[in-house]
Formats: structure tokens, sequence, C-alpha cells
């Protein structure tokens, strides 16, 4: 019963999508706000990847929006597990070749994310694919049988730094510029390291907060599950 | 000016005396009826010369201020009837007025009774009080009907209006009304078959049970002048009224007479048989004939 | 003085009270006294001065106003002499009860609240007091706890549905003529279509019906009157009822337009006559009904209901036939019933006092030896209520029933007239059962009622006789009224009236009756001495009477309501109680909704979207 | 089926939002609700990219090489996918962490079992 | 330079800053809340004077309007987010006291945040942005209606998150679908491009934005998950819940119609009059629900769906008259439900029970905070002289000024409701006072600083009652703002 309604509702539901989505044509160049970012954004922005641009200058705004929820996430999930402070907890260690697999592979998978957001403005990548590469590789610690946990007060500390970096990074650019987040710091030669205004300074301090946050995430779920 | 004052201070006595004699007449034309030979008429004026001087025994004074405000009440009723061309009282608020003042005798007379504190008074006072709404219902109809017919609140105009017209009894709403009144006088009189609530065997005397002395005598005498004012104010309303005294009194007492042969023919009532009684035929010609007047109006 | 200045006064004066009474009770007291008393002065002062202001430069952009005319005089100075009377009374009544602080400043309140009613201009300001008098009386009915509390709840229920329906009514008008004053509205109003009038008249006409508790609207009335603190009751029967009957009054001056010049609408004609009849079934019904109670103040109460029925039966009726006569009679009516009534709930409350809160008419007796001063007052009280003659009552109930007769509506007037009747019946049960018959055993010893309750009854009971014997006192204003709500002025006099029809002499009535009384004093004083003997030494014919209690007073009429018990359900209340249980229970059902499973919350959200679309794409009504 | 060829996207995209809806109607388990969601969340996300499909088009990353005449898609939505993926991340998280709370409390998942708050 | 993104993002940056200061000391972070809402409310009042004479629109980046997100500061986005700011301060500073277990400073980041995200979604001038804060608003309130952690909070989030969840991500695809027709995701630009909502293709995202945002403002058939939420939550959340957050989601819903999709009253389209039928079934259902629970926390929360139903019907009626009584009902709503919410918080707290019953006699052993609940119970049924009543006055007025039966029939129900509210809300006023109760209650009032809000909530309700003319003229170029599109458009595209 529960199941034919559903299936009617929801084909009401599809075809009312269907009769406004045919209105969308696939593959066509409609957008104009998009073909504006494409053309200009280059010159506006000095970043090559025109999506951290949108993502960083054009909707940073979003994007910092984002990240507080991420925070959200990661205070609200401690305060629905309801975790106080760290405990250690025993483990069944794991084989050698795993733990030892884990040690040398942690410090290159951190190198990897640090080199996603790091030049987020020039390549696929960017902050929250980098911060989600660095989680990976505590997720890996703890599945390689680390007994150590992660220090939350540090890890805190990290994602409200960096939270305010992104936040004094804006209001700098307010003081200066006039606007939130305005480019304060030069776009410089394009295609280099160090362009593209102040993206990446937003995106490292993303990059950072993400991957502790998605951690701490990880962490309270492991100790709420032992 | 000094007849005027002769007619305040003489009336109620001719209206008294008249009531007395009616008592006296009701006992003897009973008696009559039923095969007994009767006190004589003037046993009544004997019994109050005899209560006046008798001791009595009082609970207090609202015992004494109800029967005194009942009798007042009485007296200052009869002084808005005209009797004859008398009407001492005419201009002061008409047939209105007259249904209030006539409900200070029975007030009176519960406040009274209450104080006494005797259950055969309660029971008789509440029977009575019953009894009265029982008949107040076509009572009320029938007056309304007058006024209404007449349009006017005043009982003179109502007289002066039959003198143009004839007897207000013979048209034909009025004969009803008129009907509907002489069968409820002796309910209003309180006389058999409607004297349950003083019925002297059952609750000896109801109300009456704790008077003696004066107060007995101002009971007795506050009942003549009821005597009086219901059967005056039908001959004013109904029979025209009359042109002197005389012959007002003779209509009375042909009325009285007939109030006395029903009285005489039945046995006493329950008090709800009463009501039943009262609310169905009496109620139904008052009504009828109120509705006629009414239509005839519109 | 300005009218602002009056409510600041009355308002501020509810304000204070409540501050002193934190501090010392003697100084609240005092304070609430004071206040009210110097609110009757202020309005003894202002007789005759007509007063008008806006007093607030624009609440939603309407501006409120305030006005005192004779209408809004006549009333006031009743409900501050009844206030200051009332809380006189509360001295002794409500000393050593909990939460006075609270009672006295909420006395205040409704007392300010309600001269704020009479005092507006404009119908906002109207509004405004209006939900304020309702709220205030609302926790003051429930001030007694337990059976209180339903009381309240039924009161503020009617009273939320009346003034709904007010409100509706008062933004409608404001809707169509764009201007709230009173005045305005009265020009406006003349010009409206015949429906529209109607419309107005019915919907007012239930906010002051449920007020002024006319018939098939009254439920909440014997509870709440039954329930509230005694003094409170004495208000709420007096003036708060009859904001109702100011109500009526006010829609009266509203299309007063239409009674002056044209001629009636026949709608309004209509509706007063509805109204008129309904007045004629409140006080048939609920007489009849009060002789059942055995409860004094219910039994109160349910006059309070019938005699309200002669107020509307008056102004219905007079403003139907544009008769002043009726009218004048209604106004008067609403003045005297709210003395001789206030009178009655303090002499019960006297009681009250001294024997701990008993009403129960079956378990009182014989207090008249015990507390004299509260049977006067009980016994004028229901003379008034009756309306004997020389007593308020009667005058104006005369008025009432002459201007029906004259203009051809005898039913009306046969109910009217059975009404007092049964008033005869029920309120005699009252005086014999609380103060005649026997007294009891316990209540041998109780002390007479403190001056501060002999004060007001004294008060009152004067008034009583007092506009019984010179009517002419109030009716003057009320003539003034009735040519500011255009009608023809009456013939009045400082004794009655004088007209073709039948003329009303007080004095007269008043020579007669004391010369006659004199007389028959003096021949009962002539007569031989009696003896008094103790109460319970009477004639018993024999039988034995036990001697500590006979409650003989019992079901005194019990021979009539084996006979009309099955007539004199309140039908209505049951109804409305399954109405009620109605509600209740739909509510309960609807509640199914939220049926706790989120699936059926998540397949709510799709079905909304899904029916939205569906319906857009069947029939695109969107 | 030009509709399919043009629209495939979409309807693979819609497929699993419908899917995801279907799953949170009709299934009773709460950890089986919240893969519902997480369909949901992915068939909204491949509409939005979908959206900014151009044909034939890059990615929006110009590059030192010689751009050829291939335009670039609309790098908006891929913006609006990153957020919208973050966000999802953020819900499913707590809702986990929700279930684990709700399954010590009840002892089930089962979302019809778990009525105490109602009417 | 004051700049409307200060509103925004200072007490973002507190939240941020939150942690950082409890590792110096555990007690720091209750009393960070205040300042930034402190902050927020004088930037509120110092954009005011702006506002009023045009909307403030800033863009962040500094880039055109349509191709960066704007903040559009409008009277409308003024008024409500120094609503939210003025709400959370008091409820911040009630909660200093009140929240005790737990982690606190979680929770006052988390309410932090919540604020932010109702502020965002107020100002925001985009609608993918919208969405986002939106979001925060949502997820941090999931996140603080499990705080306590006991049976029923989690419970009630679970159902809060699933529905919200599926609400926003029905709204993402209005938003997409939007995108795909439009190209573009600021407000003014799509609405500048919209011809007709009532053609399929923009009807179906209007569809599914409404529902999105309708989950979230607790309209009828959506709003499963408000009486469970507001219930369960701890008092300050709930007061936040039923003061701000719904009204926050109303207020997108009414963007989102008038600007975007370019509803009035005279347009050809009619789905204002569905939308203010909902409104007064919302009511009706809210209000029924409400009678005969015993629950006090539920019943108010159903007292809030009846008055978001009132709400949602004088905004659908489209008037100014009606839109400046709906933002006024919105307003007196918040503050005197707030008010309510925190005065049960501590009477249930002491009574150890959310049973109606139990609170019987509390008048005597709290007698300010009931009267506070009092005064708060008689401003939501509109009582005089409390901001409740000019505000349903204005309602009523609008919905007869537009002369239609249909209306005229829904202004009938809305009376009605208001009725059953007077029955439920009397009752527990003669409970709290009149009825005899559990002696064993100590005779002790709230603490201090929490009395502090409540007090200054009664003095606002009273004050607002009496000189309505406080807020009317700020609300009446509120309700202007709100109604006129070409007005917006030409602001915010220059």
């Amino acid at each position: 019963m529960r199941k034919i309604i559903s299936v009617l509702l929801l084909s009401i539901v599809a075809v009312g999508i269907y009769l406004s989505v045919s209105h969308i044509p696939f593959g066509a160049p409609k957008t104009k706000v998009g073909g504006h970012y494409v053309e200009q954004g280059m010159e506006e922005t000095g970043a090559a990847n025109m999506v951290t641009s949108v993502v960083v200058i054009y909707r940073g705004f979003d994007t910092l929006g984002e990240v507080t929820v991420l925070f959200i996430a990661a205070v609200g999930l401690a305060a629905v597990l309801g975790i106080a402070g760290q405990q250690g907890f025993p483990r069944e260690p794991a084989s050698f070749v795993l733990r030892n697999a884990c040690v040398v592979i942690f410090p290159l998978i951190l190198l990897c994310g640090t080199y996603i957001f790091a030049h987020g403005h020039l390549t696929p990548g960017g902050g929250f694919q980098g911060g989600v590469v660095i989680a990976s590789a505590f997720v890996l610690s703890y599945l390689g049988g680390r007994e150590r946990r992660i220090s939350k007060r540090l890890f805190g500390s990290v994602e409200s730094l960096a939270g305010l970096v992104f936040v004094t990074t804006g209001l700098i650019g307010l003081a200066v510029g006039g606007y939130f987040l305005s480019r304060i710091l030069p776009n410089g030669r394009p295609y280099s390291l160090l362009s593209a205004g102040i993206i990446p300074i937003i995106y490292i301090a993303i990059g950072f907060k993400v991957g502790s946050e998605l951690a701490g995430i990880i962490d309270n779920l492991i100790e709420e599950t032992k | 000016m000094v007849g005027r004052i002769l007619q305040f201070i003489l009336y109620p006595l001719v209206a008294l005396a008249i009531g007395v004699f009616f008592l006296g007449l009701a006992r003897k034309i009973t008696a009559r009826i039923q095969w007994r030979y009767g006190p004589p008429l003037v046993q009544p004026v004997i019994d109050m010369i005899r209560l006046f001087y008798q001791k009595s025994v009082s609970h207090g004074p609202v015992f004494a201020v109800g029967l005194i405000m009942s009798l007042a009440g009485s007296i200052v009723v009869v002084l808005f009837l005209p009797f004859g061309s008398i009407c001492p009282l005419s201009g002061s608020g008409g047939l209105l007025v007259v249904l209030y003042v006539m409900l200070l005798a029975p007030m009176g007379i519960a406040l009274s009774g209450g104080q006494g504190a005797n259950p055969n008074i309660s029971i008789g006072i509440s029977r009575k009080l019953i009894l009265a709404l029982g008949y107040e219902v076509p009572f009320l109809l029938v007056l309304l009907t007058v006024m209404t017919h007449y349009n006017t609140i005043s009982i003179v105009q109502v007289v002066e209006a039959q003198r143009d017209i004839g007897w207000s009894i013979a048209s034909l709403p009025l004969f009803l009304s008129g009907v509907s009144y002489l069968l409820i006088l002796p309910a209003m009189l309180g006389f058999r078959p409607f004297d349950v609530s003083t019925a002297p065997q059952e609750i000896s005397s109801g109300p009456l049970v704790e008077y003696g002395g004066k107060y007995l005598l101002m009971a007795t005498i506050e009942h003549a002048l009821l005597l009086f004012i219901d059967i005056a104010l039908f001959v004013n309303l109904f029979l025209g009224g009359a042109g002197n005294p005389i012959i007002f009194f003779v209509k009375m007492l042909i009325v009285f007479v007939l109030v006395l042969f029903i009285h005489a023919a039945f046995p006493r009532l329950r008090i709800e048989q009463a009501i039943r009684y009262l609310w169905k035929w009496p109620t139904a010609l008052a009504l009828a004939g109120l509705i006629i007047v009414t239509i005839g109006r519109s | 003085m300005k009218p602002q200045l009056i409510l600041l006064i009355a308002f501020g004066g509810a304000f204070l009270t409540y501050i002193f009474g934190k501090i010392s009770s003697k100084l609240r007291d005092g304070a609430a006294v004071a206040i009210s008393l110097a609110l009757v002065a202020i309005f003894a002062c202002l007789y005759g001065r007509p007063l008008q202001e806006s007093f607030y430069w624009g609440f939603l952009g309407l501006n409120l106003s305030l006005r005192l005319d004779a209408l809004s005089w006549f009333f006031a100075i009743a409900i501050v002499s009844l206030g200051a009377l009332s809380i006189i009374f509360s001295l002794r009544y409500m000393r050593d009860r909990e939460r006075t602080d609270f009672y006295y400043s909420m006395m205040l309140m409704v007392n300010a609240a309600m001269l704020g009613i009479v005092l507006s201009n404009d119908l906002i300001s109207f509004y405004i007091f209006w939900e304020m008098m309702s709220w205030c009386t609302f926790l003051l009915i429930s001030y007694n706890q337990h059976r209180a509390l339903d009381a309240g709840m039924k009161y503020i229920i009617m009273s939320m549905i009346g003034s709904v329906a007010m409100l509706a009514g008062i933004l409608s008008l404001y809707v169509s003529f764009d201007t709230l004053l009173i005045p305005q509205i009265a020009s406006s109003l003349a010009t409206a279509s015949p429906g529209y009038v109607l419309f107005v008249l019915v919907i007012f006409g239930i906010a002051f019906g449920i007020k002024n508790a006319i018939m098939p609207l009254h439920t909440w009335l014997p509870d709440s009157y039954a329930e509230a603190p005694s003094p409170f009751t004495a208000v709420l029967s007096g003036m708060l009822t009859r904001m109702g009957v100011y109500g009526l009054l006010l829609i009266t001056y509203v299309i007063g337009g239409m009674i002056g010049g044209t001629g009636l609408g026949s709608n309004v004609s209509k509706f007063n006559y509805v109204l008129a009849w309904l007045g004629a079934l409140t006080i048939v019904v609920p007489t009849f009904i009060a002789m059942l109670q055995n409860d004094a103040k219910q039994l109160l109460a349910w006059h309070g209901i019938g005699q309200g029925g002669y107020m509307v039966l008056g102004i219905g009726f007079g403003v139907a036939t544009a008769n002043s006569l009726a009218l004048a009679g209604g106004i008067f009516h609403t003045l005297n019933h709210a003395i001789y009534i206030v009178l009655l709930f303090m002499s019960v409350a006297a009681v009250q006092y001294r024997t701990g809160g008993v009403r129960d008419l079956n378990s009182l007796g014989g207090l008249v030896a015990r507390m004299p001063v509260a049977f006067v007052g009980a016994l004028l009280g229901i003379s008034g209520l009756i309306g004997l003659p020389l007593t308020n009552g009667f005058v104006s109930k005369w008025m009432i029933y002459k201007a029906l007769i004259i203009e051809g509506h005898p039913f009306l007037a046969f109910a009217a007239l059975i009404g007092t009747w049964g008033t005869i019946l029920s309120v005699y049960k009252f005086l014999h059962n609380m103060y005649l018959g026997q007294l009891p055993e316990k209540y041998k010893h109780l002390e007479k009622s403190p001056f501060s309750m002999q004060l007001p009854i004294a008060v009152l009971s004067s008034a009583v006789v007092l506009f019984g014997i010179l009517p002419g006192i109030p009716l003057r204003v009320i003539n003034k009224i009735c040519t500011w709500l255009g009608f023809s002025s009456l013939d009045v006099t400082i004794w009655g009236f004088t007209s073709e029809t039948g003329t009303l002499n007080t004095i007269n009535l008043l020579a007669a009756i004391v010369v006659v009384s004199a007389v028959v004093w003096v021949l009962f004083h002539r007569a031989a001495k009696s003896v008094v003997v103790a109460q319970d030494d009477n004639y018993a014919a024999g039988a034995y009477v036990p001697r500590d209690k006979y409650h003989y007073t019992a079901g005194f009429y019990e021979p009539l309501f084996t006979m009309l018990r099955p007539y004199l359900r309140d039908v209505v209340d049951e109804f409305y109680t399954a109405l009620a249980g109605a509600v209740r229970k739909s509510c309960g059902a609807v509640r199914r909704i939220y049926t706790g499973d989120v699936g059926n919350y998540v397949t709510y959200i799709i079905l909304f979207l899904a029916s939205l679309i569906l319906v857009q794409l069947r029939w695109r009504p969107w | 089926m030009t509709f399919l060829e043009n629209y495939v996207f979409y309807v693979g995209a819609f497929g699993l939002v419908l899917i995801g809806l279907f799953t949170i109607l009709v299934k009773r388990n709460l950890i089986k609700a919240i893969i519902g969601l997480a369909i949901l969340d992915t068939g909204v996300n491949l509409f939005l990219i979908s959206v900014g499909y151009l044909a034939r088009g890059t990615a929006p990353i110009y590059t030192r090489a010689e751009q050829g005449a291939q335009p670039m898609v609309d790098p908006v939505p891929q913006a609006l996918v990153l957020t919208a993926i973050v966000i999802g991340v953020a819900v499913l998280a707590l809702a986990l962490a929700l279930a684990i709370r709700l399954y010590r409390h009840y002892g089930t998942l089962d979302l019809r079992k778990i009525t105490e708050q109602r009417w | 330079m004051v700049n409307p993104v200060l509103l925004i993002v200072v007490p973002l940056g507190f939240a941020f800053l939150i942690p950082i200061l409890s590792l110096l000391s555990k007690k720091a972070a209750k009393y960070i809340p205040p300042i930034p809402l402190c902050f927020n409310i004088v930037v509120s009042l110092l954009l005011l004077p702006r506002a009023l004479e045009n909307p403030v629109v800033v863009s962040i980046g500094g880039w055109q309007p349509a191709f960066s997100i704007n903040l559009v500061a409008g009277p409308v986005g003024i008024l409500l987010s120094a609503v939210v700011a003025f709400v959370g301060l008091l409820v911040s500073i009630y909660a200093v006291d009140y929240i005790r277990e737990g982690a606190t400073d979680r929770y006052h980041m988390l309410f932090l945040l919540l604020l932010t995200g109702a502020t965002g979604v107020v100002l925001t001038g985009d609608i993918f942005n919208l969405f986002v804060f939106f979001e925060i608003l949502c997820i941090s309130s999931y996140a603080l209606v499990a705080y306590a952690g006991d049976k029923a909070g989690i419970e009630s989030a679970v159902k809060y998150l699933i529905q919200g969840a599926v609400g926003s991500s029905l709204l993402l695809i209005g938003i997409g679908l939007l995108y795909g027709l439009f190209g573009t995701l600021n407000m003014a630009d799509i609405a500048k491009a919209l011809q007709s909502p009532s053609s399929l293709p923009v009807f179906v995202p209007m569809a599914l934005i409404i529902s999105g945002l309708g989950v979230e403002a607790a309209i009828f058939p959506l709003n499963g998950w408000l009486p469970d939420a507001h219930s369960s939550a701890p008092s300050p959340v709930s007061a936040i819940l039923s003061g701000i957050a719904i009204e926050v989601g109303l207020y997108a819903i009414a963007r989102v119609v008038f600007t975007i999709f370019g509803l009035s009253i005279d347009s050809t389209s009619n789905f204002l009059m569905f939308l203010a039928v909902l409104g007064i079934l919302t009511l009706l259902v809210g209000e029924m629900c409400a009678l005969g629970q015993n629950n006090i926390k539920r019943m108010l929360a159903y007292s809030s769906i009846g008055q978001m139903g009132l709400i949602l019907f004088a905004l659908a009626m489209a008037s100014s008259y009606a839109v400046v009584g709906g933002l006024f009902q919105l307003v007196s709503h918040t503050l005197a439900k707030a008010l309510l919410f925190l005065t049960v918080g501590y009477m249930t707290y002491r009574t150890h029970s959310l049973d109606v019953s139990a609170l019987a006699g509390i008048g005597k052993r709290m007698p300010i905070t009931s009267l506070a609940f009092t005064i708060g119970a008689f401003s939501l049924i509109g009582l005089p002289p409390f901001a409740g009543f000019p505000s349903k006055l204005l309602i009523v007025r609008a919905a007869l000024a537009t002369k239609e039966c249909l209306f005229f029939v829904l202004i009938g129900g809305a009376l009605l409701g208001t009725v059953i509210e007077a029955a439920y809300f009397f009752r527990i006023v003669q409970v709290l006072y009149f009825k005899d109760g559990n002696t064993n209650i100590a005779r002790k009032q709230v603490p201090a600083v929490a009395l502090i809000p409540i007090v200054i909530f009664v003095i606002l309700i009273v004050g607002i009652g009496i000189y309505p003319k406080f807020i009317t003229g700020l609300l009446s170029s509120a309700a202007a703002e709100l109604l006129n599109r070409v007005d917006y458009i030409r602001n915010v595209l220059g």
C-alpha cells in the first residue's frame, strides 16, 4: 500500500520535473554567469582553475558557509555523542606489515593532500579535496591500528584558527578594499604558485580546517562505536 | 378637596364592609347549599372584634411588619379601583400599578409567615405562591387583553370606554377573557376547590397557623379586602363598572354568588391538579382572547 | 478634568494598589478605597459637562479618542459608585484571603476598563478596554479556584467568541467607512446598504448578547456569578455584564440617524424585534430555572440573566418601534438592576462571610435575627427585583410594560409580566430559606455583619427606595440619553410620567402607602398586646418537631418542580457542552495526523509537492 | 530515443533522486533511510553538474597549453556541487551520530517503533 | 564602515573563536555569544537609517551584482536581523545559567551558528547562498535539538533531520532547475528574467522550493517535525527555534514568492490564494492540536504552528496592510513565544515534569515567571494591551479590506483559531495561578541572569502593545520592500 502510494506520488513528481527539465537543454551554452566567469575569470582573479575562482572568490561566501556547515557537523556530532574528553583505548594491534605500511604511507598522504589544496587555484582540486585526503590519512592510521588518538585540543584549535583565518582575510578585505573578501593581494603571474591573490591563503585554511574536522568526526565516531 | 379626603377615608371602609359581608355571606350560602344552617351573617364582625381584644403570640418584628405590609398593600389596591364613580388614585399608574401592589398582600403574608418558622406555614406559603403562579398566567393574559383592547392602562379609562360601547363582556375576545377570569376567580380568592394552601385539616390553615389575636384579625381583613378587590376588578373591567356604588355593589354580589356556587360544589384539588387546571382551560380561553384582540388591532 | 486623566487615575490606581499591597495591607486597602472614592467624586463633579478629546497619537494610524456625554456619564457614575461600594465591601470580606493584592488591583482594573469602555469615543479603544475587561474578569472569576476554574473557562471562551465577532465587525466598519470615531460612523452608516447594516447589527448583537447573556448565549453567566468572589460578583452582575447593554445603546446611537431621519430601515426594525423577543425569552426561561436553584448565588445569577432580558426587551423594542418609553425603561432598568442585584449579592456575601462561605439555601435559615441589616438589604433587593411599588425596579418595569401594551405587543408584555411572577416565587424562596424560618443551631451565635459590609448595603438600600420614590432623578439623565440617541423626549417629572394613556405618580403612591401603613400600624398598635415567644415554640398540630433542625425549606417548590422539571433543562448549555465535547474530540482526531512515524511525515511532504504539481498540471489553476 | 540521448544525465540524476525518496518513504530502518538520503543527495548533485554541462566542453581550467576550440563547461554548478557535497556529508555525519544514540535509547532502528514523540 | 556582511561574519568569527577560548577557560564559552549579538544589534541599528532610504546592497568580493553573491540589507533584512540578534542575545543571556550539563561550549557555538544562519538567510540576495545559510540554520538546530541527549531529544532530532534533509534536497533541486532555466543564481536577476510563474517549467521549481522551505517554515502538511523538535529541545533552543527559525523560513518563502516569482494579488496567478488557505489550514490544525495537549512545551509548539499559519495567511494576502500585519505578527510572535519557552524552561526545570498539571500552583512559587508567562500567553492570544493585539488587528483589517468572500471565510477561520488558542492558554493561566499543586517545589525565583531577559521581553511586549508606532514605521517600509519587486530588482542590479 505504502509502496503503491509512494510510487504514485513520485511518478507525479517525476512528470513535473520532466516538464521543467525539458526546458533546460542539455549541453547547450546558456549560462550567462558561467560564461562571464569563464571569459573574465582568469583576468579578474588570476586563478587558472575557474572552479576555484568561483568557489573562493566569486562565491566565497558560500564557501564560508560550507566550511561553517562542516564545522557545525563536527561540533554537533561531538555534542550529540556527548564526548567529553579524549581517552586512549586499547586496540588489538595490527599486523606488523600493516602498521609499518601505514607509518610509511601516512606522511605521503598528508603531503599529497597538502599539494592538492596548495595548488587549488592551478589544478583540479582545492581545499576541500585536499582536506579530505588529509583526513583519509588519519583514517588510515586508525585502520592501521594506531593506538594514539589525535589531539582534540590541537585539532580543535586548528579548526578554529583556520576558520578565523578565512574570516579575517575577508574582514581585511572589507577594511582595505571595501568589500568582504575583496582582493587585497595582487593577482600575480598567472599559473604560478604564488598567484591568484587570496585564493591560496583561503584554500590552505580550508584545507587545514576540512582535514582536521573530518578527522575529528571520524575520531568521534570511532570513540562512540568502540 | 374635602371630598377627596373623605373618599380616601371612607372608600376603604366601605370596601372592608363589603368584604366582610361577603365573608359572612360565603359561609352562610355555603352552609345552605350543604344543607346546614350556617353562622349568622355578622359572625365575621363579631370574630374580628373579639380578635382585636384577644392576646396574641408574636415571633419577632418581621412577623408584624409582613402583615402590616400585606394589609396596607390591599388597602392601597382598593384605592386604585373605581367604585362606581369613586376612584381616589385614578391617575397614578393604572392597572400595571394595581398588578404590582396586589403583590404586596401575598408577599407580606409570606414574609410574616416565614418568620413564624412553622413547617405548616412553609408548606402553606409554598402552595399559595405556586397557586398564585398558576392563576396569574390566565389573569395576566386577561388583563393584557383588556389593556390591549382599550389601548390604555388606566382602569378609569376602561370603565369610561365601556360606558360608550357597552360592557366588555359583550364583545367576543373580551367574553373569552371574562369567562377565563370567572374560572380563575375562586383560585384568586382562595376558595375551594383552590384552598389547598390554607387547608385547615391538613396543614392547620397553613400560613395562618401561628396567627392569633390582632394578627389573625389583620389576616382576616386582608382576606376580606381581597374579595372586594378581585371582584371589583372584574366588575370594572368586564361588567362596565357602574355610575353609582349601589349598582356596582349589585354587580359584585352577582359575581360573588356565582363564585360561591363553584366553591360549594367542588372538592379541594391537590396543588398539581389545581395548576394543571388553571393552565389548561382558563389559559386557553384567555390566550384565545388575547390573540383575537392582537389580530384585530394590527 | 481631561478624560484621559481619569483613566490614568483609574489604571494607575490599580497598579499603585498592587505595589502598596507589597508594602502593607492597610496602605493597600486605604489606597483602593481612596482611589475608588476619588473616581466617584470626579464623576459626580463632571455631571452635565460634556468632554471630548483625542488622547492618543495614533494607534496603527487610528486616532483613539475619549468622550463624556450623557450616556457615558450615566454608566460611568454607576460603575464608579458600585465599584467603590464593592471595594468597601471587600475590605472585610477579603481580609485574610490569599492574593489580596492581586484581587484589589484587578478589581480596580476591571473598573478602570469599564470606565474606558464607556468613555471611548472610537471603536478601537472601545475594543481594547473591552478585552482588558474580559481578561481581568476571567482572572477574578477564577480567583476562588476549584469549581471557579470551569466557570472562568466558560466565561472566557464565550467572551472571546463575542470579542472576535466584535473585532471583525469593528474592522469591517473601519474598512467600509475609513473611520472608527463613533459619531462619524453614525453619520456614515445612514448611507450604507440595508444588508450591510443588518450584518453590523448581527455581529455586534452577538458580541453584546454574549456579554449581556441574552438567552441562547447566556450559559457562561450562572457559574461565573456563583463562583466569583462575592464582592466581584456584585460588580460583575451590576455593571460588567451590562456593558452589553451599553454596547446595544451604542449600536442604537450608531444607527440613530435612521431612526430620526427617514424612518427605520426595515432590517433594523426586524433585528430589534428579534432582539426584543429574545429578551422576552431571556426573561421567562431563566426566571423559572432560577426557582430550581438551591445555591443562593446561582439563584441570583439566573435572575441576573432574566433581568438582563428586561433591558434587552426594553431597548430592542424601543428601537424597533421608535418608542422612547421602552428605551428609557430599558436604560433605567439597567441602573436599577445594578443597584438591587449588587445589594442582593452583598447580602449573600455578608451571610457567606459570617457562615464561612455557606450559600446553600437548604442549610441556612432564620438569619434575620442575627443579621438584620443584611436582611433589610435582601428584602429591599428582592422588592426591587420583583418590582414592588416604591422600589426602583417597579418604575422601569412599568415603563417597559406600558410601552409594550400601548404599542400593542401584549405577548411580549405577558412574557415580561409572567417573568415577574416567576421572580416572586424564586426570590421568596431565597429570602425565606436564608433569613426566615428556623435558625439552625450552629448559627445561633453569629455576629452581625461588620460595618464595612453594612455601609454599602445601607447605601444601596436607600438608593433602591430613593429611585423608587423619586424616579425623576435618574430619569432626567436618561431622557437626555434618549434624545441624544435620536428619540423623542419623554414627559418626565420628578415623580414619574404624565401621558394620555396612563400616568405614573409615585408620590401619590407613596402618600397612599405611607398613610395606609400608618393607619394600619396604629390599628395594630391599639390592639391587644402580643407576647414574643421563642421562634420554635409554635403550633405543630400535635406533631413532633425535632428541635435541632428541621429543614422544611428544602424542596420548597417541589410540587411545581415535579411538573416543570422536564421542561426546565438548560438545553442551550447542554448543547454547548456537547459542542465543546465535539470540538475536543475532533481536535483529538486532528492530532492523530502527527503519527510519530517519520515515514508518514515524509509522505506528507511528497504528497504536498505531488499534489501541487498534479493540480497545476491537470487544472492549471495557478 | 532522442530524449534519452539528450537527457540521459538528467534521467540518471532524477532516477537517483526518486530512488532516494522512495527509499526514505518505504524503508523502515533508519540506516536505510539515511542511505536513501545519501542517494538523494547524490542524485541532486549529479543533476546540478549536468545542468552545467556543455556539449563537448572541457574542464574550466586554463592551462599554459593553447586552448583549442573546445568550450569550457560552466564552473558555477561545479562550485555549487562542491558546497552541496559538503553539506550532504555534514548531514550524513550528524544523522549517523544520531542513529547511534537513538539505537542506544531504543535498542532498535525500526522507525515504526520509534514513535514515542507523537500527537 | 558599516557593512551588512559584518552581521554574518562577526558572529561566525566568534563562533570559531569559542574552541580556542574554551581552551583557556572552560567557563568562557557561555559569555561569548552575547558579545557578537550585541554587536549585531548595534550594526543593525546603524544600518537602519540607510536601509530605510534605500536597501543597502553590498557584494562579496566587489563584483557586479549578478556575478557574485550580494547581501541586500533592506528594511526587512535589517528588521529581521535585528530581531534575530535581539532575541538571540536575550536567550543567550538566559542560557548562561540554564545550560549547565554537557559540553556547554559546543552548545554556545551551535547556538551562535544557528543565529548566524538565520541572519544570513534574511540578508542574502542569492538563492544558493540562501540554501547554504538555511543548511547552517538547520544542521545546527538538528544538533541543538539533540543536545540534551535524552531519548526524546534524539528521537526528535532524527525525525527533524530526515524531514529537513528531504526538504533541503527538494529546495536544492528547485534551485538547480532555476539555474538551468535562467543561468543565474542572483534572486534579482532571476526575477528579472522570469515572466510568469504559472507556466509549468517555472511552476515546478516554485513548488519544489516552497515545499523545501515549507518544511522549515512549518506549513501544514510539512510540519511533522515541529511539535517533536520544539518540545524536546532544551528550552532556550525551543525559544530560538520557535521564535526565530521558523519565522526565517517563512520570510524565505515570502521572499521567494514575492520577489523571485513575482506573485502579487493582482497578478493572473492566484497561487497566493492557495497559500492563504494553506495558512489558515495550518493555523487551525496547529490550534486544534494544541487544545487538549498535556505536554506544555508541545502545546507551545503546536501554538507556533498556528501562529505560523496566521503569518503565512497575512503574507499571502500580499496587500501592504496585510504584510505589515504579517511582519508585525511575526515580531510579536517571536517575542511572545521566546518568552513563553524561556519561562516554561525554568518552570519545568523546577517541577521536573512537562505535564501541564504539574505546573499547578506555580504562580505562588514563581510569581514573576508566571506573570511573564501570562503576559506572553495573552499577547499570543492577541489581547490588548500586548503586542499580539495590534498585529492581529492589522491582519483582520487587511483581510476584511480585500472585500473577497474567500478571505472573509478565512479570517473567520483565523478568529476561530484565536478562540481555541484562548481556550488552552487561559487554561494554563488558571493552572498556574488557581490550582493547588505540589507544595514541595521550593519557593524559588528564577536566577537573576535568566530573569533579565524575561523581564525585557515582558517590557517589550507591553511596550509594543501600547505603542505600536515604535515599529510600525519600520514594518511598513519593510512590507513595501517585500512587495515591491521592481524596486528590488532595480536596487540590486542597479
